[in-house]
């Protein structure tokens, strides 16, 4: 027993990388979301964090639902769909000590969430925020959200009107002071940036591209949106998931371009920030976003970063018991504080 | 052989039981599995029997168990049943289902599945369908979907499904792309002869051909939903996905292409993505106070987000369609699973004393009519106009008669044009000029110095103008009321089958009817009952009258609080004591036997 | 003359009316009247007179008509009573003010103000504003703010209030700051000096000193409620403003610091602007969850958008305290008239088969007591408990007794600290231990390996796992139903006045119990009745007993459909018929006369 | 008669200024909302647009009550707060031959109107959108909005602790093609921009400066939060709005700097863009308006355009006829095309 025990191995608190495990995941095999997951768990045992010291919540999506898929020892709030800001906010004003990761997807956070997003960025709440990006709403089955590009076709959804939310750049506006994007199968640099978002001190945004593999645009899948059409069937009648494989790219260095094919066939372009790129400048990071664009490359690493503005907590010069642990003397004044009160009202 | 003469080569079973049985699929969610379901279910119509299939599937993308119920019937019973027969293609739940069947039931499995529970009492088929699939020539990452039509084929054989139905069910499946027929069925054909030759069959169910589909049509309540709206004139939807109402939506934007063409290729409507039911609902009455015909379809926690606005179009009085295709709640509840939970929330949706229109479909052809009234009503009565479908109906396969086409032209209630406008003494919005507490109104764009007024959600007069004028917001309060009580004579009249023996009556809405008139035939002697199904709110007079006729009534429905019971007892108190709740929301569908059950257990005491 | 000399200067009336009139003062917003309509208020609440005044007031910050009505009534009724007295010192509303005065009225006016009505049987006294201030040393804008103190000058000469209660009155009124005084008495003084030596008063109203109003406080219901939160033990607040609530939130965020200082000076509390009331009930959700307690205080629209976290709250099991300080819907409605039409609505907020705690409180006390129960409620029930106030009670001024502190400890209900989770055999959230529906919870942040726990509005099993098997959803729905079971035996009980000459019965809620209170007074011989009170939903067993007690009940209400009527008689069918509703609503607070004249209609006809 | 009709002035469709007027307002003496109000009127007056072609739509707020105050001859919609771009959108897409001039304000704007006003834009929905823009919520008695300045104290609302969100940059960034700011006193220049707005294609966003006299800072007002804390006085008890006069500032030169004295006696920075800046660069603009705010300046004037990007309608593909105006016949298909459609079901 003692061997095998040994055998196990375990971090500074003593917690094997099992520990910071949760439940099964019921995505589908190959889901980005997934690996995002794998790699909370993995820093969470690297940083040798408390399981009882952090929060996981989420609103609703196939990415919401990956709280329950790490940290099966935290407590986890899986929200309404698109108010994972709020709750959180609340949450964290009542015990201010604790490390929030929060789960969110594109459609949670662009489309129903969009004021709570931003607004949660304003008061600069301290949580990790993260955005698992995959341009369309996975658990309702591949309707274009709003991070989609512009003039994009998926054979379900059709052909994209409409101009693409950039995640990072509406946290930039937002005054949000940790800004960052990775890609699910860029597992080094996610870990990275997680482990910086952990520490920050207000909001952490970090917009991670993560290919649904459902949803994608496979000619010969049955489930396209053309296929539907031409031959007169009910769309709902098709449910086939294709197997697939997680995608994992191989670390690039700062500055190169990777080009990623995805389960379609498609491809994005990624661009790791070079060395010298200098994160703390806030117009420039919004200028290379834009520009970016303009190329349709996604910058890959950390944006933008700015540990001064006082989070959410700290503005509020809250006591250092969280509100929630405060005893009923802390909470409720004395008889006579009652009664000389009252005088006032006399 | 071909297809024509392996028919023959059943042996007669010793005492068949022939059209009657439920059958289930376990399979995983995400496997293509519906393709070979509804190849069954095309077949049995097309053998002109009566029959009825029910996905029962997680609210995830893949992976997870998910079940399909068919229900074959020669009396046409088509509510849910607990399945006789199993097809057993999941290894997560292969024992519970195989457990959970009745003694004598049928169990076919993937022979590379293991943990069947040790049963004698009923008969188990093994299909190699590793083996069978092996040599077709499909993409490796296809071949999971492709091994769904073994079952296909070894039901073909069992069931005694002629094969050239099932050839004719896979073509309407596949639209007539013969590619498609022609990958899948030879692992039908071959799983067919390979029951031939390596199976016995000893258990009792097959099929026969009979008559009674003919002319029917199989369509899911969302679709049929979906062309009630086209043909009630839609000219805007606005929506956000949602479980399950997503599918009325894809019925939309699929069929309006292909209904209104027209000749310069210019669309007459728009669907519009929303970010959220907030906006959805803000768009359909824009698009309302305009004068389109406009529709959003939604779900509980839509029904919740769009609180505040519905209290707008109810006082504002702004027409528009809402569809709630209903859901497990509260909360998130169960997105994939049924219920009639919304009700209550829904006639009173909004605060103050906002109260709300409701029509409540039971079949696909109530949600085509509905679909058309609805948007009749809501022009008429100038308010929203909920539709409360569910689950089941929504997105599963009914079998129904073709539609009718409409036979008055659309409504558009009083709308007044310039020239009307002229011809009057002068325009009052909000003026009860015909008692029927619907005033007039112009729509933005009408030419004419008096046409425009000023719509808002705070306290007007009848001239639409700002106030807080104590006697201005009653009388206008007032007139909502009695326009509430005109919508009462418009609304689509309760159905009524009166059982001259009957002196217990029942009353329900919605998809219980199946699991109740089912239950009524078979309680004919011990329990003869009425039933009254009711097919809006607020109730018409017709429902007190049933009420009164019996000595007292089961109102059944599939929620846990007994809703529609609690609003008919508010709306005749003098009768409430006559009114008995049966309510229930598991998540499933109802069936015959546990109305029964339940039914006897009330009789009984 | 000093404050003092003057008082001997009145001639009495040949029968003078003496402490029971009504009176409003009629202005336009934003002029500062305020100030001047308090400071008659706390004279006569000096002169031990019972009182009470209630604002009516426009939505809108400048121009727009505003009355404050005061009534003042040695039988201590402060029921709303039209008015006898009126002064008028709005040009836009004088024709129609003094229209409305009953025969034998009072009306002081402005005397540069024209368009009075011609009206012999009213004593009109007019008053040279302009001349009368034209001396006072303020800034030129603040002339028409100091206008208004002239008719406290000429109330008080003519109403005979002493002077220097007057001057104490404006010192508590200005918080003691005496510039402000010094700035504002002379233009009493002289208008009492320049009525002295002009009017005649021929009217017989006036006031004389009692001994009533002893001990007791004034405040609004907002500030109590407020105060009752904070003792209570409210850590968290989260709100988006809205008229009438907005008083409740500025109440908490100005009393906390003077309640609360700790001695680092850090806060014990947070009191957070929202973006909206989804995010503000968000925030208070996710602080109870938390552990700490939390508040929002909303009306109407409010409560709309917060339905769907109203039914996770519900569904999930979390505290929270939600007031609603009811104003009149539907929709945007009136923002600054009182009503009672959020009951129904609130009651089954959140689709599905939500159902919500209701708190109804009646009086400052109330407020202040229910404030507090509300939160042992909320973490007792794990569940969000409604406070439904209006904004008669919550933003007018009401005398009340000083509050009595809780005698109980805060109570937190099921928390399960480290410690209890290693003595117990095992956790799960969602288990009816103890057979009352509830569940044990633990706090995040919890150390121990088995604390945690995974909240969510998606169906679970007691372990808190997510599930879409159907016996885990009755189970759970099951013992919600349960919980709600034990909420009736925790809320506060009706308050009963039994009349044993009482074949009547009336119930009521809230803020309509002084009109009726009053109305009982003068029907006592007429039709004797008893009186219940109920102080929240869901009701409990003495409801019955009293419905039962007698041949018939009125139900009376402040809203349009008879919301809790419709209630009542789904909770008891079987008195359904001896429930009877009298509802109502105009956006004014209810008279004793129009109970008195419906209920004799009622029992007429 | 006849000359009296003629003293009259009227424009080129035979309608006086006076004709465009709606109710009389009632908001405070001196709010900037009237101004605005005004120059709506001039404009429309001017352009001699058709009441009946206009619509008017607007969310909860002062600022949103003003369409009352503006043609009346005009239908107008008052929606609830925050969600006037949908019930906008909805209206647009069921008659795109109406122009919309919706008014909101920027507590209905950037809090709880946030996601519709940024899903507009990216729809294009072509609509001239309005913020009335005072850092206040007016008509709830002067809370901080989203848009008042990081750090700023006013008596009632207190200490401001989070970043201000601005109104242009976030149309920028949503993909809106007009972004104008202007200053409600500015007459001349909110006229200009107005017509412009008026002849865009898409979503027009103007944002305008428009003071709120009643909610100011005014030391001497009783109704200044300190006053109430001081004083242990309930806020609602106090309702005195002093006396103002609308702001009006002269015409400036493009390139000036102009400070302008508020109600309070506070003072703003306007900076009207010089002549040459090339407003049909995107990110040209955005620099613009984030030094600006480093400067703590507003730039006014036309800050960028666009006038490429097609609006809903457009992209849409509509008939010619408004929808709301297709007959029976092209809304309700045939007898035989219900049947024939019918077939594929059987
Ligand atoms: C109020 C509400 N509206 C709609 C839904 C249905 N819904 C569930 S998930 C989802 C979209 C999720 O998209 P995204 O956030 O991108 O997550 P993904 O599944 O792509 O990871 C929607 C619309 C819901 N649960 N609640
Ligand atoms: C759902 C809802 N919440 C709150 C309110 C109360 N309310 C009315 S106006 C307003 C703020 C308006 O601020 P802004 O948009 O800046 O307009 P302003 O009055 O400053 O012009 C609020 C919160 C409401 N009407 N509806
Ligand atoms: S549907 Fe897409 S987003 Fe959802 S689990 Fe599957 S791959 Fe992931
Ligand atoms: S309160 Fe402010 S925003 Fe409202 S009308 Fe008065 S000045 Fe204008
Ligand atoms: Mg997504
Ligand atoms: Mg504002």
């Amino acid at each position: 027993m003692a061997s095998r025990a040994q055998a196990i191995k375990s971090n500074a608190i003593g917690l094997s990388k099992k520990d910071y495990d949760g439940s099964v995941s019921t995505l589908c095999k190959g889901c980005g979301h997934n690996s995002i997951a794998n790699q909370i768990i993995q820093v969470a045992y690297e940083l040798s964090l408390k399981p009882h010291e952090v929060i996981k919540l989420s609103g609703i999506g196939c990415s919401s639902k990956s709280p329950a898929y790490f940290l099966g020892m935290s407590h986890g709030f899986n929200a309404l769909h698109g108010r994972m800001p709020s709750v959180g906010t609340g949450a964290l004003m009542a015990n201010h000590h604790l490390r929030a990761i929060g789960v969110s997807g594109d459609g949670d956070t662009g489309s129903i969430g969009f004021g709570q997003f931003k607004h949660l960025m304003r008061r600069n709440v301290r949580m990790v925020y993260i955005v698992e990006n995959n341009g369309v709403y996975g658990l309702t089955k591949g309707q274009f959200s709003a991070t989609a590009e512009l003039g994009l076709e998926l054979k379900y959804a059709g052909h994209n009107d409409f101009p693409q939310i950039d995640i990072c750049t509406e946290a930039l506006i937002a005054g949000c002071g940790f800004v960052a994007r990775s890609f699910a199968g860029d597992a080094k640099q996610v870990r990275e940036l997680l482990k910086a978002a952990l520490s920050h001190r207000g909001t952490a945004v970090l917009d991670i591209i993560s290919p649904c593999v459902a949803f994608n645009n496979d000619d010969s899948s049955p489930k396209s949106y053309s296929y539907g059409r031409e031959h007169e069937q009910p769309l709902q009648e098709i449910g086939y998931v294709p197997y697939a494989e997680e995608i994992v790219i191989n670390d690039y260095d700062p500055g190169e371009l990777k080009l990623v094919e995805l389960h379609d066939g498609s491809r994005i372009s990624l661009r790791k920030l070079e060395e010298d790129y200098d994160a703390t400048n806030r117009l420039e990071a919004i200028n290379r976003l834009q520009s970016a664009a303009v190329k349709q490359e996604f910058i890959t690493g950390m944006i933008y970063i700015d540990n001064e503005r006082p989070n959410l907590a700290e503005v509020s010069h809250l006591t250092d018991t969280p509100l929630a642990h405060l005893s009923d003397q802390d909470l409720r004044p004395s008889e006579e504080k009652l009664s000389s009160f009252l005088k006032a009202f006399a | 052989m071909d297809v024509l003469e392996r028919e023959e080569a059943h042996q007669p079973h010793a005492s068949p039981i022939v059209n009657d049985f439920s059958l289930v699929a376990a399979t995983a969610n995400g496997t293509g599995s519906q393709t070979a379901n509804l190849t069954l279910l095309r077949s049995f119509l097309k053998m002109g029997i009566p029959v009825h299939g029910k996905n029962i599937f997680p609210s995830n993308i893949q992976g997870l168990p998910t079940w399909y119920h068919i229900r074959v019937s020669h009396e046409g019973f088509i509510a849910r049943r607990p399945p006789e027969l199993l097809i057993a293609f999941n290894p997560m739940t292969i024992y519970e289902d195989a457990k959970d069947l009745p003694s004598g039931g049928v169990c076919v499995y993937d022979d590379s599945i293991k943990g069947l529970p040790e049963r004698n009492d009923i008969t188990y088929y093994a299909l190699p369908v590793t083996d069978l699939i092996k040599d077709i020539d499909v993409p490796v990452q296809r071949k999971p979907y492709i091994a769904n039509m073994v079952y296909v084929g070894a039901m073909a054989y069992l069931l005694k499904i002629p094969l050239q139905v099932i050839e004719e069910a896979l073509s309407v499946q596949f639209g007539g792309r013969q590619k498609l027929v022609a990958s899948n069925l030879p692992v039908v054909v071959k799983t067919y002869d390979w029951c031939q030759e390596n199976l016995r069959k000893t258990d009792p169910y097959e099929v026969a051909p009979m008559n009674e589909t003919e002319g029917l049509i199989m369509m899911t309540g969302n679709e049929a939903g979906a062309l009630g709206s086209i043909f009630g004139g839609v000219s805007v939807g606005a929506w956000y996905p949602i479980t399950p109402s997503t599918s009325f939506i894809d019925a939309l934007k699929d069929f309006l292409p292909r209904l209104r063409q027209t000749e310069d290729g210019k669309a007459t409507y728009t669907v519009i993505q929303a970010e959220d039911e907030l906006a959805a609902i803000g768009m359909t009455l824009g698009a309302g106070w305009m004068g389109a015909r406009s529709v959003t379809a939604t779900s509980g926690p839509g029904i919740s987000l769009m609180s505040e606005f519905a209290g707008l179009g109810y006082f504002a009085e702004i027409p528009a369609v809402i569809w709630d295709i209903q859901r497990v709640g509260p909360s998130t509840g169960m997105p994939t699973r049924t219920g009639q939970g919304d009700v209550t929330f829904t006639y009173y949706l909004g605060h103050g004393d906002t109260k709300n229109v409701i029509l409540f479909p039971s079949s696909i052809e109530d949600c085509f009519d509905f679909g058309i009234a609805a948007h009749d009503l809501a022009d008429v009565l100038q308010t929203p106009i909920f539709v409360l479908s569910d689950l089941d109906l929504g997105m599963n396969n009914w079998m129904g008669k073709p539609f009718s086409y409409p036979t008055t032209p659309i409504n558009r209630g009083k709308v007044l044009s310039a020239e009307e406008l002229t011809a009057r003494a002068g325009f009052a919005r909000y003026k009860d000029v015909d008692g029927d507490g619907v005033g007039y109104r112009t729509l933005p764009g009408t030419e004419h110095p008096q046409a425009a007024y000023f719509t808002r959600g705070t306290g007007h007069n009848a001239n639409a103008v700002y106030s807080e004028r104590s006697s201005d917001w009653v009388e206008n309060a007032d007139r909502l009321k009695r326009k509430f009580d005109t919508a009462r004579t418009l609304v689509p009249k309760p159905v009524t089958e009166l059982n001259p023996d009957a002196k217990v009556g029942i009353i329900a809405f919605g998809t219980t009817r199946y699991a109740i008139e089912e239950a009524r035939v078979h309680l004919c002697e011990k329990l003869p009952t009425s039933f009254m199904r009711i097919c809006a709110l607020p109730i018409s007079d017709e429902v007190r009258s049933f009420v009164e006729a019996h000595d007292y009534i089961y109102v059944i429905e599939l929620n846990r609080d007994g809703q529609i019971h609690a609003i008919l007892q508010t709306e005749m108190p003098d009768l409430a004591t006559k009114l008995k709740s049966i309510a229930y929301m598991d998540g499933m569908p109802l069936t015959a036997q546990w109305v029964e059950e339940r039914l006897m257990e009330e009789e009984n005491g």
